[in-house]
């Protein structure tokens, strides 16, 4: 294993305690060493906003920590959920009185935590709603979305669910707008090669050179594919042909686009990926108008690429168009 | 018939401790095939710590379930805190309070077990998980229970069913958690809950059978 | 190879494509495909900042074209500079008329392509002045700053010399403002695989598994030594010895630090590596100002990591403080 | 002791195009070893450029070279492009207007060549680098040349120079470029210019030699 790490069972205590240590100006830690905050969560007047995951998708979670984003994240080990305390820990962080919109990805664990932390915190008297993302469109049929993933479509979710908080939505508004978000937007991943986790030495899944599996998890989920290895434009042409029909997407419709790495993918091949999607897309009548290209969602070092796209009204492009600033997402006011 | 006391019953804990240690490989492999390979790692990591805080105490069976679970609930996440989590502060609530454990006492025990787990996991036989071994398991230490039969042997009819049951998830298609979106893909290979409730299991049956001698 | 690319000949002309596409917002194309510029570009009454050189290290070196940074890019092939005609065009597309300041690293084709450029515009009547990185530690001895090549201290010196223009400094007191960045500036990195430019097909260079290369190069330049891999910790300390005697940087000083990954190492081992450098660092009583960690300035799909130190004064402090808005670096104004 | 016509002199560039294209691989190889393994990249791509631009026309020799030389400034970069191309380009500039080349010009294009080189690559014989094969072949044609033998017989003595000099840089240190922060781990294999440089001179020598035919 070609890591920079010490203890391999310790990885996120150390990578925790660092991200602390750099970005002290952004994030400060709490009494659970597995929850962060904004540094000025919880803010008055405003609707907490909280998610939480499993380790491992750099700069997610804890990235995402910010102004006009999360206030408070739960960080559980390498690819599995946060303790339903940390949860309830977050909840707590970022209560400031307005009620939490914990925006979480659909993985069983994380439902199950993020459940009895809610139980806790009905407890306190602490107002806790849900949105459940599920954008990763091969991890399920259309017709059974509660079965589906919650992949790189979290952000455009923690992004709208952020803005719309600082905006001064109710609780109630902030739900609906990352509902709206998380609805419009739809995901698929190819990987290339698989990934390790440091504790467990050697990767869980494998991926065979020259080929490449289409509609692959966050974690290695098995996807529904494996093909030979195509061209970037064919990719992209197999991406965009998954997501388009799901939604809908239609001509006319303007969309947001994030293209993002899985983890050891250069950027370079990225944007290469990026220039065929927008190319496909323009082709239909849909026009982009916002993108992103980037490692916004990571596996480790795995290979691979996930494609995202979310449909925009009015009230999208406004909460899109928001200031944000987080490490992994950081955007100024045009 | 028989029972332990609970005094002494922390042997229990320690002998699910040393068993998910020895496995935890075994487990995360399992847990590679169909799901993300760490399951071993999660239940190896809930244990060592219950190790750590339980070392150099003399504790009875109550509190070593209940730090057990507390370390699920606070610690682990995944989808083991809640459901090993559950399932260890069910005992432990069970037995407060009770000097010596008897197979009706086990009996409650297990059933309260296994209802909060099928309440929190939302999840029923046949769909490829952990209930797939406890289920069955406790319904036959429930039948020799109830038909009379000694603690010993109602945990001998006990572990025969929690072995069936976990390789009964060999041919099922995995229908909650994270396999079930392979569909008809997770059939053929064991769910690795399965395999470590089965574990855990058998290794309490053990050591309560020591327990009784 | 597991790559997202179409002709292997042609990533650098898709990557182009790609990234304009995507960031239409902050980037331009200009006459010469190889050329890119600041959307604002160029900005009347300000110094002009150029960079340029191989490419493979996304987000350098078009990644830093923005607001208070680089003004335009030369891209070369992968790993290799840019065309003499490439420079000289960056020169044209950043001058306003107040010189252009064309901040590189030091590296044998950058310098002889940069020099015929530089002839090429002093024929326009464009002035052109020069700031040649070298902060790359284990490349030569100090005796011979010279041979040393630049790494990812570039980017605060682009940083520095960025926001210099921006203030309006004049060419002379950009290029000094900029000198006195890299002047202050020490880098070093470990490399754990070698990569893969995509048009070779394999890699042209190895590290064997279960050892680490100790002062590699951002191309897989062989480091100064070769040894069994070392926990994070030790992998800091070795870091950290080899640059502070360098300078020297001493107690009570102020730094800026950079951990860069070589772009296949998770971000996560990046902030455990951070983790104990800040701890060291605090051991020797100098104090982390700012603090940067990411893939900042990559090779390829290599793993391994590079760790830069900058000692700040009041006048450097003031710079890395400056609001700056590029893709690779954006930092909102305190 | 001859000449050959620059209208049919491109025969020269087309010699050095498929040379070059031929090496790729291995020029990159020897890279690899002490520099970053690209050099075969370069060079094909900038042939294979002029190539491209030259097809399906007739031009003379200093055209051909023209265009080479335009490309690897314009669009090869590296150090390949600057050095490269102003060693095209100044053979290009002494042979513009001449309708035929004889020795004595093919002197002159070539050391303008040489002297360029040195001048923008400030390396020198020693260095490891493609000087070690264009000096000593250089000097080696103008003392055949100056002696009075012919053409052909200076052309062969360049070929036998430039390879001597490519294969000295196997023992030496590099100076200069990418290798020269090895210091003595660069010694041991032959410099990537140095071995260019060889095919390329003999590649000129040989379609030289068959214009002289
Ligand atoms: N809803 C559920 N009810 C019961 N057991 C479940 C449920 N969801 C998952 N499981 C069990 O959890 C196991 C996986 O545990 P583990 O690998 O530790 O967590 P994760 O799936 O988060 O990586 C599965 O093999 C299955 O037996
Ligand atoms: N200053 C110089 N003078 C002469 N030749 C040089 C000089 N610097 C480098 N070279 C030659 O360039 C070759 C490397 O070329 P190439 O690999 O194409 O470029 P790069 O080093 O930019 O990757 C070396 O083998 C050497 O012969
Ligand atoms: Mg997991
Ligand atoms: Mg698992
Ligand atoms: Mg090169
Ligand atoms: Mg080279």
């Amino acid at each position: 294993m070609q890591r920079i790490i010490n203890d391999p069972n310790l990885v996120v205590e150390d990578m925790l305690s660092g991200f602390i240590k750099c970005h002290r100006d952004l994030v400060s830690p709490t009494q659970n060493p597995r929850v962060l905050k904004y540094r000025q969560a919880p803010i008055a007047g405003k609707v907490g906003i909280v998610t939480g995951g499993g380790s491992g998708h750099k700069p997610a979670f804890i990235g995402y920590i910010g102004k006009n984003m999360v206030d408070a994240v739960a960080a559980g080990e390498i690819f599995s959920s946060p303790s339903a305390k940390a949860f309830y820990d977050a909840f707590k962080a970022a209560d400031a009185g307005n009620g939490v919109a914990c925006l979480y990805g659909n993985y069983a664990g994380d439902n199950m935590n993020v459940k009895m932390a809610m139980e806790l915190a009905e407890d306190d008297g602490i107002a806790v709603k849900t949105v459940v993302a599920n954008d990763d469109v091969p991890s399920a049929p259309k017709s059974e979305p509660e079965k589906r993933r919650g992949v790189a479509g979290e952000i455009f979710m923690w992004k709208a669910g952020g803005a719309r908080a600082a905006l001064g939505g109710t609780l109630d508004e902030v739900i609906a707008s990352a509902q709206k978000a998380i609805d419009n937007t739809r995901s698929i991943g190819i990987g290339l090669t698989p990934c390790t986790i440091p504790a467990n030495g050697h990767p869980n899944f494998t991926i065979e050179p020259g080929t490449m599996e289409v509609g692959i998890g966050h974690h290695g989920e098995p996807g529904i594919e494996v093909t030979d290895i195509q061209t970037a434009d064919e990719m992209a042409a197999r991406m965009v042909e998954a997501i388009l029909p799901d939604l809908p997407f239609a001509a006319g419709d303007d969309v947001a686009v994030l293209v993002s790495g899985l983890g050891a993918t250069p950027v370079m091949e990225q944007y290469i990926l990026y220039n065929k999607v927008e190319e496909l897309l323009a082709e239909q009548n849909i026009s982009v108008y916002r993108s992103y290209v980037g490692n916004y969602f990571t596996s480790l070092e795995m290979m691979g690429v996930t494609l995202t796209v979310m449909k925009l009204d009015a009230e999208l492009k406004e909460l899109m168009d928001m200031e944000a600033d987080s490490i992994g997402l950081k955007q100024f006011k045009e | 018939m028989g029972s332990f006391s609970n005094q002494h019953g922390a042997a229990i804990v320690t002998a699910v401790i040393k068993v998910v240690q020895e496995n935890a490989k075994y487990l995360s492999e399992i847990d590679g095939a169909i799901g993300d390979g760490d399951h071993g790692i999660n239940m190896n990591k809930a244990v060592t710590q219950a190790e750590a805080r339980l070392a150099g105490q003399s504790v009875d069976m109550t509190t070593a379930l209940k730090t057990l679970s507390d370390i699920m609930m606070d610690d682990i996440g995944g989808s083991m805190g809640p459901l090993y989590g559950t399932f260890f502060r069910q005992m432990f609530r069970v037995s407060r309070d009770k000097a010596e454990i008897d197979a009706e006492l086990f009996n409650q025990m297990l059933n309260r077990a296994l209802a909060s787990i099928k309440d929190i996991g939302s999840a029923k036989v046949g769909d490829k998980t952990m209930l797939d071994t406890l289920e069955p398991a406790v319904l036959a230490f429930e039948a020799k229970q109830k038909a009379g039969e000694s603690f010993a042997s109602a945990l001998a009819a006990m572990k025969a069913a929690a072995e069936q049951g976990r390789d009964s998830t060999v041919d099922m298609v995995a229908k909650v958690g994270r396999s079930s979106r392979l569909g008809e893909r997770s059939r053929g290979v064991l769910d690795a809950g399965a395999a470590s409730c089965c574990l855990i299991l058998c290794a309490m049956a053990d050591s309560i059978t020591e327990l009784l001698e």
